[in-house]
C-alpha cells in the first residue's frame, strides 16, 4: 500500500466530511457554497492522487482536474449570480426564510 | 544604541499639518525644504506641527491626532498659543526661519526626551468618554495578543451595542459573552424549532435602531429579512449597511479644517454632512469692536486669503465713513490679483494631492510660494512658468477624463466666483471696481460647468491676474505687510457694507456702527452657497468622485458660519 | 535540482520571509513596548474619534465584474497548456484557441450588453 | 551563492525604489532618507487597532512581502542567477502575485477601521479586472518561448525582444503590473487624497516598516517581471549578463514610479471599464496576432 | 520527504477547512477556505503536479476573494462581532460528515490501489504541461471545447440572474 496515496486519500476524504457537514449545517445560502466548494476541492485531491500514483502517464486524468476546477469556479459564478438576485427581493439569503416564504 | 536610533528617528521628520498643508502654505512656509515629509495620517506622522492659532474644533483634532501619533513624537508650534492639554516640544515664530529653527529645537528634544522612562501619559478629558467604551488599552499593548476575557463586565447595558464585546468572540474567549443577557439563544440553538420564534426578540430591535446600522447589534439570531427589510435601497436595489465616515479636518485630499461626514454606501456616498469652521471671533465684544480690532479679527479670519479681508474690512470701515489707510486703488489690485494666484495654485496643489498626482501638487506649490513670496520673484519670469504649468495639465488626457462630467452645476442665482463663471454666469464683483474698470478688466467665463471647466477656468484667471499684476506697474513690496501701517480713526456710525472679489467669489461684509464702535458684523463668506449645494451634487457618486468634486469648488472652511 | 528541491527552496523562501518580518518585530520590540494611552488605539479618522465599527456589509458595487471574472478567469488555465504546445501543433492549436475564446468572448460581449461591465 | 548575491541584488533595488519615491513624494534628494525612515519607524511604538481582527492584521504584512519575495525567487538576473528555475515559473508569478489582493484585502478588513476597509475592496475590484491583464500577455510570451520556464523564454527573445515583437501585449502588461503593486495612478487602495493612506492607515512602526518593504519588493519583482517577459532579461552587448538584467530592472521600476508621478489616479468607473471593454479585447486581440506571427515562421 | 510534505499540507487543508465553519467572522471564514485551496495547491505540488498546483494557487486566491465579497455582502454580521450561529441540524451534519469520512476512507484503505496502478513515475514538470497540452488539443478536445460552452452558459445565466436591476419607482440609475 502507497503511504503517499493514502494520505492523500485521507485528506481528500476529510475534505470531503468538512464540506458535507458544512453543506447540511449551514443556513445560508452563500455558506453552503463554501461546503460545495470544499467537497469538490475533495475531489481534486483525489483525482490528482490518482493521476500522481496511479497512472501518471495518463493526461486525461490532469484534463478531469482542469474541468473540476471549472466547475467550481462556475458553480460560485451561478450560485452568487442566485445570491444577488435572492437578495435584492427578499433582502435575505437563508435558506430556511425561502421555504417560509415559499410556503 | 538608544542615542544613536533617536539621533536617526530625529532626522526623518513626518509631519501631521494643523489646520492643513494648503494653509502653512498660504503663511508661505515650504515644509519640504525644511526636509519634513507630509503624512497622511497621524499614525504615521511623528510631529504634529500647528500653524497659527487654531480655532476650537480644530484644537479638539490637535488633540485626537496627538493621541492617535506613536511615541517618540513631539509637538511643534508655530506661533502664539498652543492647544490647552497639548505638550508643545518646541515653538518657533511662523515663518520660514521659524520652522526651520522649531524643527532644529524639536530634533535636540526628540534626542533629550525620545525614549525616557518617565513619561507622562498623554490623556485629554476629550477622549476620555471613548477609551471608557472600549475598555483601558485593551489592545495597544503588544502583551499578548489576546485580550483579557473579562475586561468591561460592568458597561455591558451601556455598549453592548457596540459590539464592542463582539471582538472577543473573534479571539476565541467565547466564555465572556456568558453574562450577556441575550446570549442564552445561542445554546438553545441547535434545535432548529428556535428559527421561528426570532419574532420574538423584538426587544433587541431597540438597541439596534440606537445605532442604525443593524448589523452590528445582533447578539441573538434575528432574521435577516427583518433586519434588511427596512434597510434604505442602492440604486442598484440591493439593501445594504451603511457607514458614516468623517473625512476631515485633517483630511490630506480636503481643504485643511473642512470636515465632512459622508454616508458610505460600499465606496458610493449616500449623503453629506458638512461643517466649517464657525467664525467665533467676529462677535462683537461688549460694547462693540474698535476699529483696529475688528481689522485683526476680519483678516485672520481665513489663513489662506488674509490680504483680501482686510482689505474688505478696510473698504467696510472706509465705507461707513471713517479715516482708513488704505493703500492705492492700483495697489490694491496688485495685491487681490496676487493674492488670486497664490490661491489659485494653492487649489491646484490640492487638487494634485487629491487626484494623486504628484507632479501637479509639487510643481503648483512650488509657484505659489514663489508667487507669495512677492518681490523676490519676477512676473515674467512667473507668468513663463505658469503657462507651461497651463499647457501640461491641459494637455493631459487623464486628468482631463479624470475631471470630465463630474461635479455638474445648474446655474443658479446665488453662486458666485469661479464656479458661477465655469457656469456661464459673469458675475464678478471685480466688474464694479473702477480701478479694475481702468485696466479694461472683463470677467472670464467658460461653459460646461464641471471640474474640469472650473480647472480651465482658473487657468486663464492665473494668467489674466498675472496680466493684470504687471498691468498695474505697483511697486513690490519686500515687507511681510504690504498694507501701509496705522489704524482708521474711531469716528463713525450708521450702517455699511462692502464687497470684495476673493479667489473664491464675492466675500461681502456688512457692519452696524455707533459712536466709533463696530456693534454688528455680517460677513457673507464666498463658500456659503456652494456647502447648501454638496449633497445634490455628491448624491450616488463614487467616493474618489465626490471627493474630486468638493475639491473641484475651492471651499475655503474658513469663516464660513458666523 | 530536481522539481521537489525546487519547491523546497521556495517553502524555505517563505519560512524565511516569516523569519525576517518576525526578527524586524523582536527588534523593534527591544526598543521599547507600546505604551497605552487613551484614543491612541482608535482607528484614525482625519483628527475625530470614530465611533462607528467598520465592518458592515460593504456594497461592492463592482459585482458584475466579479461574476464575469469568476467564469472568464477559467480560460487561463486551459490557456497555458496551450501556449506551451502551440508551435509544434500550428494551426489546430490556433483554430481550436480560437474558437474557444470566441465563445468566451461572446459571453463577455453578453454581459457587456446587459450592463454588467459597469457600476452598480 | 546565487541566493546571497540575489538577495543583495534585490536590497539593491529595493533602496533604489526607496529612494526615487522619497525624491518624487518629497521634492528634495536625500541618499539617506529611506534608511533613516526605516530606522525610525522600526524605532516607533507599533499600536494595534481597537477590536481588530488580529490574526488578519498580523498577517497581512507577511504575506505581502513573501508575495513579492516568492514572484522574485523564480526571475532570472542571468543565466545562472536564478534562485529556482520553476518550470511553469511565468505561472508561478502570476500566482504568488494573486496574493498581494489577498494581503490587501487583509489589512483592509484587519483593523476595523474605515478607510482601510474601503480600500481594501477597492483593491480586490481593481485586480480582479487587471490580473486579467497580466495573465494573458504572458501566454503570448509563453507562446513563443514554447515554454513557462522563465530562463528559456529570455533565451526565445533572442534578436528581437517582445517589446517588438509584441508591443501590445507589453503595453498591458506594464499598465497591469503598475495597478497590481498599487503604483499611481493606480494606488488607489492607498491613496493619500482620498482615503488618507487607506490599506496602510492602521499600521504603524515595524508592522507599517514590513508592509512597504513588502510594497518596495513588489515593485522590483514586477519590474524584474516586466523585463524578463519582455525586454529580454539579461540579453545586452558589452556590459555582462547581470549588470544588463539588473540595469534593466531599475530602469523599469523608474519608468514606472516615474509615469505615476505625471499622471493622475484613474476614477473607478474608468478603471473596471477601460480595462474590461478595451483591455481585455486588446489582450485576445494580442494572443491572436503573436500566435499568427509565430505561425507564419516570425 | 514527500510523505511528510503530503501530510503536512494535507493537514493544513483540512485544519483550514474546519476552520471555514467554525467562525463566526465571514471574512475569516471565505480566508480559511483561500488557504485551505491553498495548502491544496502546495499538496499538489508535493505530489509532483506542478501546473495543476499552480495553477490552483493562483485561481484560488482571486475566486475565494470574490467569494469573500459575496459572504460580506450578504450575510448579517460579517465581522462576526455578535458571535452569531447560523447553523442548523448540527448534530446530523456532524454524524452525517463523520460518516462520509469514514465511508470514504474505508473504501481507500480497502481498495487494492496496486492492481489498479499503471505507472507510477511523474514526467518532468514542464513535460507535464507539454502533455496535458497535447491532451487538450488532441483526445480531450471536445471536452475542452465543452467546456468553454459551460463558461459562456455559466456567464449569460450569472448576468441575466444578478445584473438585470427590477425595474422600482424609476430610482434606478447607472
Amino acid at each position: 500500500m502507497n503511504p503517499e496515496l493514502l494520505l492523500a486519500l485521507l485528506t481528500g476524504a476529510a475534505l470531503f466530511g468538512v464540506g458535507l457537514y458544512g453543506v447540511l449545517s449551514q443556513t445560508n445560502l452563500v455558506m453552503l457554497m463554501m461546503g460545495i466548494e470544499l467537497i469538490l476541492a475533495g475531489a481534486l485531491v483525489n483525482l490528482v492522487a490518482f493521476w500522481r500514483f496511479l497512472h501518471a502517464e495518463s493526461y486525461a486524468g490532469q484534463m478531469f482536474v482542469l474541468i473540476v476546477m471549472t466547475v467550481m469556479a462556475l458553480e460560485m459564478a451561478v450560485g452568487f449570480a442566485v445570491a444577488t438576485a435572492r437578495f435584492r427581493t427578499r433582502g435575505s439569503v437563508e435558506m430556511e426564510e425561502a421555504r417560509e416564504l415559499k410556503g | 544604541m538608544g542615542q544613536w536610533l533617536l539621533r536617526a528617528t530625529a532626522r526623518d521628520l513626518c509631519a501631521l499639518v494643523i489646520p492643513g498643508p494648503d494653509v502653512a502654505a498660504a503663511y508661505g512656509l515650504e515644509l519640504g525644504a525644511a526636509g519634513l515629509r507630509l503624512a497622511a495620517t497621524p499614525r504615521h506622522a511623528n510631529v504634529l506641527l500647528i500653524v497659527g492659532e487654531l480655532p476650537a474644533a480644530l484644537a479638539d483634532a490637535a488633540l485626537v491626532s496627538y493621541a492617535q501619533m506613536m511615541r517618540p513624537r513631539g509637538c511643534l508650534l508655530l506661533g502664539e498659543t498652543a492647544p490647552a492639554g497639548l505638550p508643545i516640544g518646541a515653538q518657533a515664530g511662523l515663518s520660514q526661519s521659524g520652522l526651520l529653527n522649531g524643527l532644529g529645537q524639536l530634533r535636540a528634544w526628540f534626542c533629550r526626551h525620545g525614549y525616557q522612562q518617565q513619561v507622562e501619559t498623554f490623556c485629554a478629558p476629550l477622549l476620555m468618554p471613548d477609551s471608557a467604551s472600549d475598555g483601558e488599552g485593551d489592545d495597544a499593548g503588544e502583551s499578548d495578543g489576546r485580550h483579557q476575557p473579562d475586561h468591561g463586565e460592568g458597561d455591558n447595558g451601556r455598549h453592548g451595542s457596540h459590539g464592542s464585546h463582539g471582538s472577543h468572540g473573534s479571539h476565541g474567549s467565547h466564555g465572556s459573552h456568558g453574562s450577556h443577557g441575550s446570549h442564552e439563544n445561542h445554546e438553545n440553538h441547535e434545535n432548529h424549532e428556535n428559527h421561528e420564534n426570532h419574532e420574538g426578540h423584538e426587544g433587541h430591535e431597540g438597541h439596534e435602531g440606537h445605532e442604525g446600522h443593524e448589523g452590528h447589534g445582533g447578539m441573538s439570531f434575528m432574521s435577516m429579512v427583518n433586519v434588511t427589510k427596512d434597510l434604505p435601497r442602492s440604486p442598484d436595489g440591493l439593501p445594504m449597511d451603511w457607514i458614516e465616515v468623517p473625512f476631515g479636518p485633517l483630511f490630506p485630499g480636503l481643504p485643511g479644517g473642512l470636515s465632512l461626514t459622508l454616508t458610505l454606501d460600499g465606496d458610493s456616498v449616500a449623503g453629506v454632512k458638512a461643517e466649517t469652521i464657525p467664525a467665533a471671533c467676529l462677535r462683537p465684544p461688549e460694547g462693540g469692536f474698535a476699529s483696529g480690532d475688528l481689522l485683526r479679527a476680519v483678516s485672520a479670519l481665513d489663513p489662506l486669503t488674509p490680504v483680501s479681508y482686510r482689505l474688505l474690512a478696510l473698504r467696510a470701515l472706509a465705507a461707513l465713513g471713517a479715516t482708513v489707510p488704505m493703500p492705492s486703488a492700483r495697489r490694491c489690485v496688485a495685491l487681490l490679483e496676487r493674492e488670486r494666484v497664490a490661491s489659485h495654485l494653492g487649489w491646484l496643489a490640492l487638487l494634485g494631492c487629491q487626484t494623486g498626482f504628484g507632479w501637479l501638487q509639487q510643481r503648483a506649490r512650488q509657484l505659489q510660494l514663489a508667487c507669495l513670496r512677492g518681490a523676490a520673484t519676477d512676473l515674467r519670469v512667473l507668468d513663463k512658468a505658469l503657462a507651461r504649468l497651463e499647457r501640461q495639465v491641459r494637455r493631459n488626457r487623464l486628468l482631463r477624463a479624470r475631471l470630465s462630467g463630474l461635479g455638474v452645476m445648474a446655474q443658479q442665482a446665488s453662486l458666485r466666483g469661479p464656479v458661477a463663471r465655469a457656469c456661464a454666469m459673469p458675475i464678478d464683483a471685480r466688474t464694479q471696481d473702477p480701478a479694475y474698470g481702468e485696466l479694461a478688466f472683463e470677467p472670464l467665463c467658460r461653459e460646461g460647468a464641471d471640474a474640469w471647466q472650473r480647472l480651465c477656468l482658473r487657468l486663464d484667471e492665473l494668467r489674466q491676474s498675472v496680466a493684470l499684476v504687471a498691468a498695474t506697474r505697483s511697486q513690490e513690496h519686500s515687507d511681510a505687510n504690504p498694507f501701509p501701517p496705522g489704524t482708521p480713526s474711531e469716528a463713525y456710525a450708521g450702517e455699511a457694507t462692502a464687497v470684495v472679489e476673493t479667489p473664491r467669489g464675492e466675500a461681502r461684509l456688512h457692519l452696524t456702527a455707533s459712536g466709533g464702535r463696530v456693534t454688528a458684523v455680517k460677513l457673507q463668506p464666498p463658500s456659503r452657497a456652494l456647502l447648501g449645494q454638496l449633497p445634490h451634487l455628491l448624491r450616488q457618486q463614487e467616493l474618489g468622485d465626490a471627493l474630486t468634486c468638493v475639491c473641484s469648488l475651492d471651499l475655503s472652511p474658513w469663516g464660513s458660519a458666523s | 535540482m530536481s522539481a521537489l528541491q525546487q519547491y523546497l527552496v521556495l517553502f524555505a523562501l517563505l519560512i524565511g520571509a516569516i523569519g525576517l518580518t518576525l526578527s524586524l518585530y523582536a527588534f523593534a520590540r527591544a526598543l521599547g513596548r507600546t505604551r497605552e494611552e487613551a484614543g491612541k488605539n482608535v482607528p484614525a479618522t482625519s483628527g475625530r474619534l470614530s465611533v462607528e465599527p467598520a465592518w458592515v456589509r460593504y456594497h461592492a458595487h463592482y459585482l458584475g465584474y466579479a461574476l464575469l471574472f469568476l467564469a472568464f478567469d477559467m480560460e487561463m488555465a486551459y490557456m497555458y497548456p496551450w501556449a506551451v504546445v502551440f508551435k509544434e501543433e500550428g494551426l489546430v492549436a490556433l483554430l481550436d484557441m480560437g474558437v474557444f475564446l470566441a465563445i468566451l468572448f461572446l459571453g463577455l460581449l453578453y454581459g457587456w450588453s446587459q450592463g454588467a461591465l459597469r457600476r452598480h | 551563492m546565487n541566493a546571497v548575491l540575489l538577495g543583495l541584488g534585490l536590497l539593491a533595488g529595493i533602496y533604489a525604489v526607496a529612494l526615487l519615491e522619497d525624491r518624487l513624494t518629497r521634492g528634495s534628494f536625500a541618499p539617506a532618507a529611506p534608511l533613516l525612515a526605516g530606522i525610525a519607524l522600526l524605532a516607533r511604538e507599533s499600536v494595534v487597532a481597537r477590536k481588530p481582527d488580529r490574526l488578519l492584521f498580523e498577517t497581512a504584512p507577511v504575506l505581502l512581502l513573501s508575495a513579492g519575495l516568492l514572484a522574485a525567487a523564480v526571475l532570472p538576473l542571468s543565466p545562472t542567477l536564478v534562485l529556482v528555475d520553476l518550470a511553469s515559473g511565468a505561472l508561478f508569478v502570476n500566482a504568488a502575485l494573486a496574493y498581494v489582493l489577498v494581503a490587501l484585502l487583509m489589512a483592509g478588513w484587519g483593523p476595523d477601521g474605515a478607510y482601510a476597509m474601503v480600500a481594501g475592496w477597492r483593491f480586490l475590484g481593481q485586480v480582479i479586472a487587471y490580473s486579467m491583464l497580466i495573465v494573458m500577455p504572458i501566454t503570448a510570451v509563453a507562446i513563443r518561448a514554447e515554454s513557462l520556464l522563465t530562463t528559456v523564454i529570455v533565451v526565445s527573445q533572442e534578436g528581437w525582444w517582445n517589446i517588438f515583437y509584441q508591443p501590445l501585449g507589453f503595453v498591458l502588461f506594464y499598465i497591469a503590473s503598475l495597478a497590481v503593486c498599487f503604483l499611481p495612478p493606480f494606488d488607489r487602495p492607498i491613496a493619500a487624497g482620498e482615503l488618507a493612506a487607506g490599506v496602510e492607515a492602521e499600521y504603524t512602526g515595524a508592522r507599517l516598516a514590513v508592509l512597504r518593504l513588502g510594497r518596495m519588493v513588489l515593485v522590483v519583482s514586477l519590474a524584474a517581471a516586466t523585463t524578463v517577459f519582455y525586454l529580454g532579461g539579461w540579453q545586452g552587448p558589452w556590459l555582462p549578463p547581470w549588470a544588463w538584467g539588473a540595469t534593466k530592472v531599475l530602469a523599469v521600476a523608474a519608468s514606472m514610479l516615474l509615469a505615476g508621478y505625471y499622471l493622475p489616479r484613474l476614477r473607478e468607473e474608468q478603471l473596471l471599464a477601460w480595462c474590461w471593454k478595451l483591455g481585455i479585447p486588446l489582450a485576445l486581440l494580442n494572443i491572436f496576432v503573436v500566435g499568427v506571427m509565430v505561425l507564419a515562421g516570425l | 520527504m514527500q510523505t511528510f510534505f503530503i501530510g503536512f499540507f494535507g493537514l493544513a487543508a483540512v485544519v483550514f477547512a474546519v476552520g471555514v465553519f467554525r467562525t463566526s467572522s465571514m471574512m475569516r471564514s471565505a480566508l480559511a477556505l483561500l488557504f485551505s485551496q491553498t495548502a491544496l495547491g502546495a499538496l499538489f505540488l508535493a505530489m509532483q503536479a506542478e501546473f495543476l498546483g499552480v495553477l490552483q494557487i493562483m485561481m484560488m486566491a482571486t475566486e475565494m476573494s470574490i467569494m469573500a465579497i459575496f459572504m460580506v455582502m450578504f450575510m448579517m454580521d460579517p465581522g462576526g462581532l455578535g458571535g452569531m450561529d447560523m447553523s442548523h441540524q448540527k448534530r446530523l451534519s456532524l454524524l452525517a460528515g463523520l460518516g462520509g469520512v469514514v465511508l470514504v476512507t474505508g473504501i481507500a484503505a480497502y481498495t487494492q490501489w496496486e492492481g489498479l496502478a499503471s505507472a507510477t513515475e511523474a514526467a518532468a514538470a514542464d513535460e507535464q504541461i507539454r502533455q496535458l497540452g497535447r491532451e487538450l488539443l488532441g483526445r480531450s478536445m471536445l471536452v475542452f471545447e465543452t467546456a468553454g460552452i459551460t463558461i459562456l452558459t455559466a456567464m449569460i445565466a450569472a448576468t441575466a440572474v444578478a445584473v438585470k436591476v427590477p425595474e422600482q419607482g424609476g430610482s434606478h440609475e447607472s
